[in-house]
């Protein structure tokens, strides 16, 4: 039963959007407090290339490379973000993008590690270790009636789902809270935000650091899911498509990030025979959500008006007080 | 050895600059990057390959089609990608730099089909005619590119700091709802400018097509990143930082390659760019100014 | 009011989404539990998936290799020894997608054996997890080194790198009897970069002088700073891993540069497109193929013909490499006896000296090619053979 | 003594904004700052809240010198100030702006957050309750959960001072309060301000409205391109000479009388 549900391509596809997911809440988290940074793929790159080097070289356990190798992006973002401080818009957007285009070319030029262009092939994979693992303590997955790959992916799309489930959480929690809130105010007014209090310095490493720490966690997850990562993986047009997720969804908030890695990640899929045209496609999404609907498909006006549908089924409209001038 | 590479770096770097004077133009007069710049060359030179080597035409022709077809690129950018997003309420600035990036991606992905994703040969006798001096040959093409760069540079301070319709462009630049008080038709002005800009790109991506007989649609990103690199090394929106900075640039991948590995050409110009804009935001020859950079 | 109109953009937006999961779910659905039917008696009748970089940049070389896989199939069918349908997949030349598409053809029962992907990137990804589920996996275009070592279940019929280059460099060598070389690769692509690495190999191993080693980057114009510093150190020959595209463009400006040594080239330079691109600067090139369209072999004449008669193009060799690779399929097939995937892959280890329009052909112990190699050189505006 | 200014200059480029600015501002005073546009009044409030370093000279908070001390730390001291062309978070709803306001006052961090410590979760009910009352100070308790740039001019500049004492400042600087405020709305802000006062809040205000000003302000100190012209209550300014002198002579003449 459940073994003809479980799809392995389907299964694949899945765990592709949420790694996207996580890519795209990168980008979106550094955007909250007002800095588009483009070098999201640079950061990517360091976490899978950390986690693959040392899991390969070292014979570190996966779960331990992962955490180090975002810890490695986010120490990264640390020192690319405070100098990035004194940047602000499009001076930042270009000098991050400047940073990834960097750092794929040490991933290229540093071959004694990264073996330049040929790629770090046989990164130990995600599903087919923990399989491993339990094989050897004597489970079949036949007792649930399930073939091996369908098995090797439900574990990669199990602990994707639970890692999305927990970031998402994570982020919503901190938009809700004094943290959440600084970072608002420093998007929306700078001076402002600084005239309240609010120690831009910190909030904005905070946000920039995040980014990169999440940006290199994805990226690690990329390594063991793909089990080869090579330096064109973080490329230019990866930044391209990670901006694309969060200002297709709707970059003012997290949903849209979400929505967004999600639907750019199965529209090429289902619709394969448009595949031809798709990065044309994508140019123009861009274009137009900018002239027609810059903030994205999902808004914080559109997120209203969903609680009050959803309040209204439920009979529960108190109303909630707003008047509206104008 | 030392003269030829520098012979090569100057093309190159003049090169580089017609590509970054465009840039510097639109952001000099809108404080836009304008990130379709590169893709715009490309097809500048994908123009002039297919009316030189594939119609057979002079290559007159080719820069006239090429100015033509740029000139229309350019007005349909700031029509369709730009405008909308102008003095819209609750726009960030940042929309116009990912407006132009879809841009950017649009043109490229258009050129594979268009032209089909491999290099294109520019043939041209032009492009054959040398001098020798000593050991050393040097092509016509390389002198003209140098002076076309140079020319163009000093056209366009003259246009800008002596020219009416440069005194209006530039007002634009200063502030657009004064500009437009005091009776400069805005619009008009702001599309001129996209316009000359992607001409000026067009214009490159012929030369280059000439000096390295060789177009294919990947080359608008890599010449586009430079020219950004270039900008940002020269001062934003400014004429002769470009020029020099662009100078620079060639003149520094050049010799990297020639004296240093060649594996980090490409990270020459980046990692300038981040040290500048850490160390001296309003770029080498920008004036320094206490608000620049923020 | 305004509020019902801009949320009716959600609700488009997901019920596109819906629609598009609902169109993925039915492109896997097969009318095929025929196999089983087929295989008491009759010939063999079996399903291969094909994955293919049919769209993007590359979708040139994908468009070759489908082209050589369909004209072979027609032939096959119509002896009727075995009975093959494929299932042609693009990949876009994206790992993501190349496994994405493995996924979905390997959990299709009925399909047997995979041709492709594309490029070597694809299959180091795609490999390992078609070894781990069984299914004899066979690249026609994939030369970098360590491909067939993925696993028993993952084969090649592209003549690797290794084999090639020591080939054509060793003729060269002895013919303008070379002491110094200079090398040339692009560093950011798989394909040269592997050349590379086998390239220096060689020359080291003959004990030749490597005056430089220097790199280029993919869509790269401008090459006169690393030429001119080349021509300054004056090798007898200029070893160059790239593709086609680039590689041309380099033998342009070295030639107008003044460097007339000959240049050796990877399986990625040789393309009659050089020809196209570079004209008279493309003389002098060496490469060593397993592919010679001129050959004065019938088999060969015969499928040229053929090929120009169905695309209105003269076949290259990933055309020819595919062409041949379904051949191999089939005989595995043939040998096997039935559709199964394991049985098809033992079948496929024991094939020996298979004659192709590449030449003999046979796999050896890890699944690599075992073929002599032409060299050729371009001579008078096309490629001769280099004696 | 809470504020008190000795010598203050700032120069922009060759432009000098203040010449030598001195005065001193009283403990629960409402002190008033005026004179002509581009006299360099905001530029003082940019220079006292370190949005601007001084050129030279000093200023002291409760005896203590703060020049060159982050904004933010400068809040964190006691100041707090709105904006001429009101600089709300015009995105927020009018609590999240009063919110954030509070900001410096608390001090939950990312994971006490996220997890929903103990201390973290009473920190923010107060933060809460403090909100709720400054919002029920400045008469906007209706509209907590309204868009901020959905408000009214006038509420939305009372929404910003109830922003900037969520900061519990010793002294609060306000920019032009009454500035296109109706009669009425003036009159609430009179109200408003001296009830800020009786909390014992020390406020420091630039205005144009000079009845306003006249009436509200237990000192003024009257600045002209950047100087001090004069200093004392507001019979003495009104019978000044220099100073009726400086504002006749002034383009904005109406502003006396207005």
């Amino acid at each position: 039963m459940l073994g003809e549900l479980l799809n392995p391509y389907h299964l694949q596809i899945v765990s592709f959007v949420l790694i996207n997911i996580i890519l795209g809440i990168s980008i979106y988290i550094t955007l909250s407090s007002g800095q588009l940074s483009l070098g999201n793929a640079g950061f990517m790159g360091i976490g899978a290339y950390t986690s693959a080097l040392l899991t390969i070289n070292f014979e570190v356990p996966i779960i331990l490379g992962i955490i180090l190798g975002a810890l490695v992006a986010g120490i990264f973002g640390i020192l690319i973000g405070i100098p990035a401080l004194r940047l602000s818009g499009v001076y930042l957007a270009i000098a991050t993008l400047g940073f990834g285009e960097v750092m794929r070319v040490i991933f290229v030029n540093w071959e004694s590690v990264t073996q330049g262009a040929i790629g770090l092939s046989g990164v130990p994979h995600l599903g087919r270790e923990v399989f491993k693992t339990l094989t050897a303590i004597g489970f079949d997955p036949e007792i649930l009636g399930l073939k091996n790959n369908q098995f090797i992916y439900l574990i990669v799309v199990s602990i994707l789902l639970l890692i999305n489930i927990f970031i998402v959480w994570f982020f919503v929690r901190q938009n809700k809270s004094r943290v959440g809130r600084a970072f608002a105010a420093i998007k929306m007014d700078e001076k402002a935000a600084e005239s309240m209090g609010i120690d831009i310095t910190y909030y904005k490493v905070l946000s920039f650091t995040q980014g990169a720490l999440l940006a290199g966690f994805a990226g690690a997850l990329y390594a063991h899911v793909m089990a080869y990562i090579s330096p064109a993986d973080f490329a230019y047009h990866r930044a391209i498509e990670i901006l694309i997720f969060s200002v297709f969804g709707g970059s003012e908030v997290i949903w849209g990030a979400i929505f967004g890695a999600a639907f750019m990640t199965i529209m090429p899929e289902a619709l394969r025979f448009i595949s031809e045209y798709r990065y044309m496609i994508y140019g123009a999404i861009l274009i137009l959500m900018m002239a027609f609907r810059p903030q994205g498909i999902i808004d914080v006006s559109l997120l209203q008006w969903f609680k009050k549908i959803i309040k209204f089924r439920k009979g529960t409209d108190h109303g909630t007080g707003i008047k509206k001038r104008h | 050895m030392l003269l030829e590479q520098l012979i090569n770096g100057i093309t190159l770097g003049s090169i580089y600059a017609i590509v970054a004077l465009g840039f510097t133009l639109v952001f000099g007069v809108l404080g836009i990057i304008n990130m379709a710049h590169g893709e715009i060359f490309m097809f500048g030179a994908f123009i002039g390959v297919i009316v030189t080597s594939v119609m057979g035409l002079p290559l007159w022709v080719a820069f006239i089609a090429a100015i033509a077809v740029t000139a229309v690129l350019g007005y349909m950018l700031e029509r369709i990608a730009l405008r909308p997003l102008r003095g819209k309420q609750g726009v960030s600035h940042l929309a116009p730099l990912i407006s132009t990036i879809g841009v950017s991606i649009l043109l490229e992905n258009l050129s594979h089909h268009l032209f089909g994703a491999g290099n294109q040969p520019f043939r041209n006798a032009f492009a054959e005619i040398q001098i020798q001096i000593g050991s050393i040959t040097i092509y016509l093409v390389q002198i003209l590119i140098f002076v076309i760069s140079v020319a163009l540079m000093l056209a366009l301070s003259y246009w800008l700091s002596k020219t009416k319709a440069g005194k209006a462009l530039r007002a634009t630049a200063e502030n657009l709802e004064t500009a437009s008080l005091l009776g400069v038709n805005t619009k008009r002005t702001i599309t001129t400018t996209v316009i000359i800009a992607s001409v000026m790109g067009g214009i490159a991506g012929i030369l280059v097509g000439m000096a390295f007989n060789s177009v294919n649609p990947q080359m608008g990103l890599s010449m586009g990143l430079k020219g950004l690199a270039i900008i940002i090394l020269g001062g934003m929106g400014n004429v002769k930082g470009a020029m020099a900075g662009g100078l620079l640039l060639g003149i520094a991948e050049t010799l990297i390659v020639a004296y240093g590995d060649s594996g980090y050409r490409d990270a020459v110009a980046f990692i300038t760019i981040i040290f500048i804009l850490l160390l001296r935001p309003q770029g080498l020859f920008g004036k320094n100014t206490a608000e620049s950079g923020r | 009011m305004r509020k019902i109109i801009k949320n009716s953009y959600l609700l488009i937006s997901v019920f596109m989404l819906l629609i598009l999961a609902a169109c993925g779910n039915d492109t896997t659905t097969t009318d095929g539990n025929d196999s089983e039917a087929e295989k008491t008696d009759g010939p063999v009748s079996a399903k291969i998936g094909v994955i293919s970089y049919l769209t993007g940049p590359g979708a040139a070389y994908g468009e070759a290799i489908t082209n050589g896989f369909n004209l072979a199939l027609e032939e096959i069918n119509e002896k009727g020894e075995v009975k093959i349908e494929l299932d042609i997949q693009d990949s876009a030349g994206k790992q993501e997608q190349a496994l994405s598409v493995a996924q979905k053809l390997m959990s299709s029962d009925d399909i047997v054996a995979i041709l492709g992907p594309t490029l070597s990137t694809e299959m180091n990804v795609v490999g390992p997890e078609a070894d781990m589920n069984g299914i004899p996996i066979m690249g026609t275009s994939t030369t970098a080194a360590g491909i067939p070592q993925i696993g028993e279940y993952v084969f090649r019929n592209s003549l690797p790198e290794s084999l090639a280059i020591p080939a054509a460099l060793e003729k060269a060598v002895e013919k303008f009897d070379a002491k110094s070389v200079a090398i040339l690769y692009g560093n950011d692509d798989l394909f040269t970069k592997s050349g590379f690495d086998t390239m220096k190999a060689v020359a080291e191993d003959m004990g030749l002088d490597i005056v430089t080693i220097e790199t280029f980057q993919k869509g790269q114009s401008d090459y006169n700073a690393l030429l001119t510093k080349i021509k300054d150190l004056n090798p007898d020959l200029i070893l160059a891993s790239a593709l086609y595209n680039e590689g041309a463009v380099i033998m342009d400006q070295a030639r107008k540069m003044g460097i007339e040594v000959p240049f050796i080239g990877g399986n990625g330079f040789n393309s009659p497109q050089v020809i196209e691109i570079a004209g008279p600067a493309s003389e002098g090139l060496i490469v060593a193929t397993p592919w010679f369209g001129d050959k004065e072999d019938p088999k060969v004449q015969e499928f040229v013909g053929k090929y120009e008669a169905k695309y209105g193009k003269k076949p290259d060799q990933f055309a020819a490499q595919a062409y041949d690779a379904l051949y191999i399929m089939a005989e595995g097939l043939k040998n096997a006896g039935e559709a199964d995937r394991d049985a098809l892959r033992d079948a496929l280890a024991e094939i020996k000296d298979l004659d192709g329009v590449l030449g003999k052909f046979s796999f050896d112990e890890e699944g690599d090619v075992v073929m002599d190699p032409t060299v050729l050189v371009i001579k008078d505006g096309k490629f001769q053979l280099f004696e | 003594m809470v504020l008190e200014l000795k010598n203050v200059t700032k120069n922009f480029g060759g432009i000098s904004a203040l010449t030598d600015v001195s005065f001193t501002i009283n403990e629960g005073e409402i002190f008033g700052l005026i004179g002509p546009n581009g006299a360099g009044k905001t530029t003082m409030f940019n220079v006292i809240t370190n949005m601007f370093l001084p050129t030279s000279g000093e200023i002291n908070f409760l005896g203590e010198k703060i020049s060159g001390t982050k904004p933010h730390k400068i809040t964190d001291k006691g100041i707090c100030r709105t904006f001429q062309n009101i600089r709300l978070f015009s995105q927020m709803t009018v609590l999240e702006n009063v919110l954030v306001g509070r900001h410096c006052r608390s001090k939950s961090g990312v994971f006490s957050s996220v997890f929903r410590t103990k201390s973290q979760q009473s920190e923010e009910a107060m933060t809460r309750e403090a909100a709720t009352e400054l919002l029920d100070l400045v008469g906007l308790s209706d509209y907590e959960d309204v868009i901020a740039e959905n408000l009214a001019y006038g509420q939305q500049r009372r929404l910003e001072i109830a922003r900037a004492l969520a900061s519990n400042p010793k002294l609060l600087l306000l920019d032009e309060p009454a500035a296109g405020m109706n009669e009425t709305e003036t009159e609430n802000l009179f109200d408003l301000i001296k009830e800020v006062q009786k909390k014992g809040v020390t406020v420091l205000l630039i205005e144009h409205d000079m009845p306003f000003v006249m009436k509200l302000c237990d000192r003024i100190t009257v600045l002209n391109f950047g100087k001090k012209l004069a200093e004392g209550t507001p019979e003495e300014i009104q019978n000044n000479k220099d100073v009726i002198e400086a504002y006749l002579g002034s383009e904005e003449d109406d502003d006396l009388d207005a």
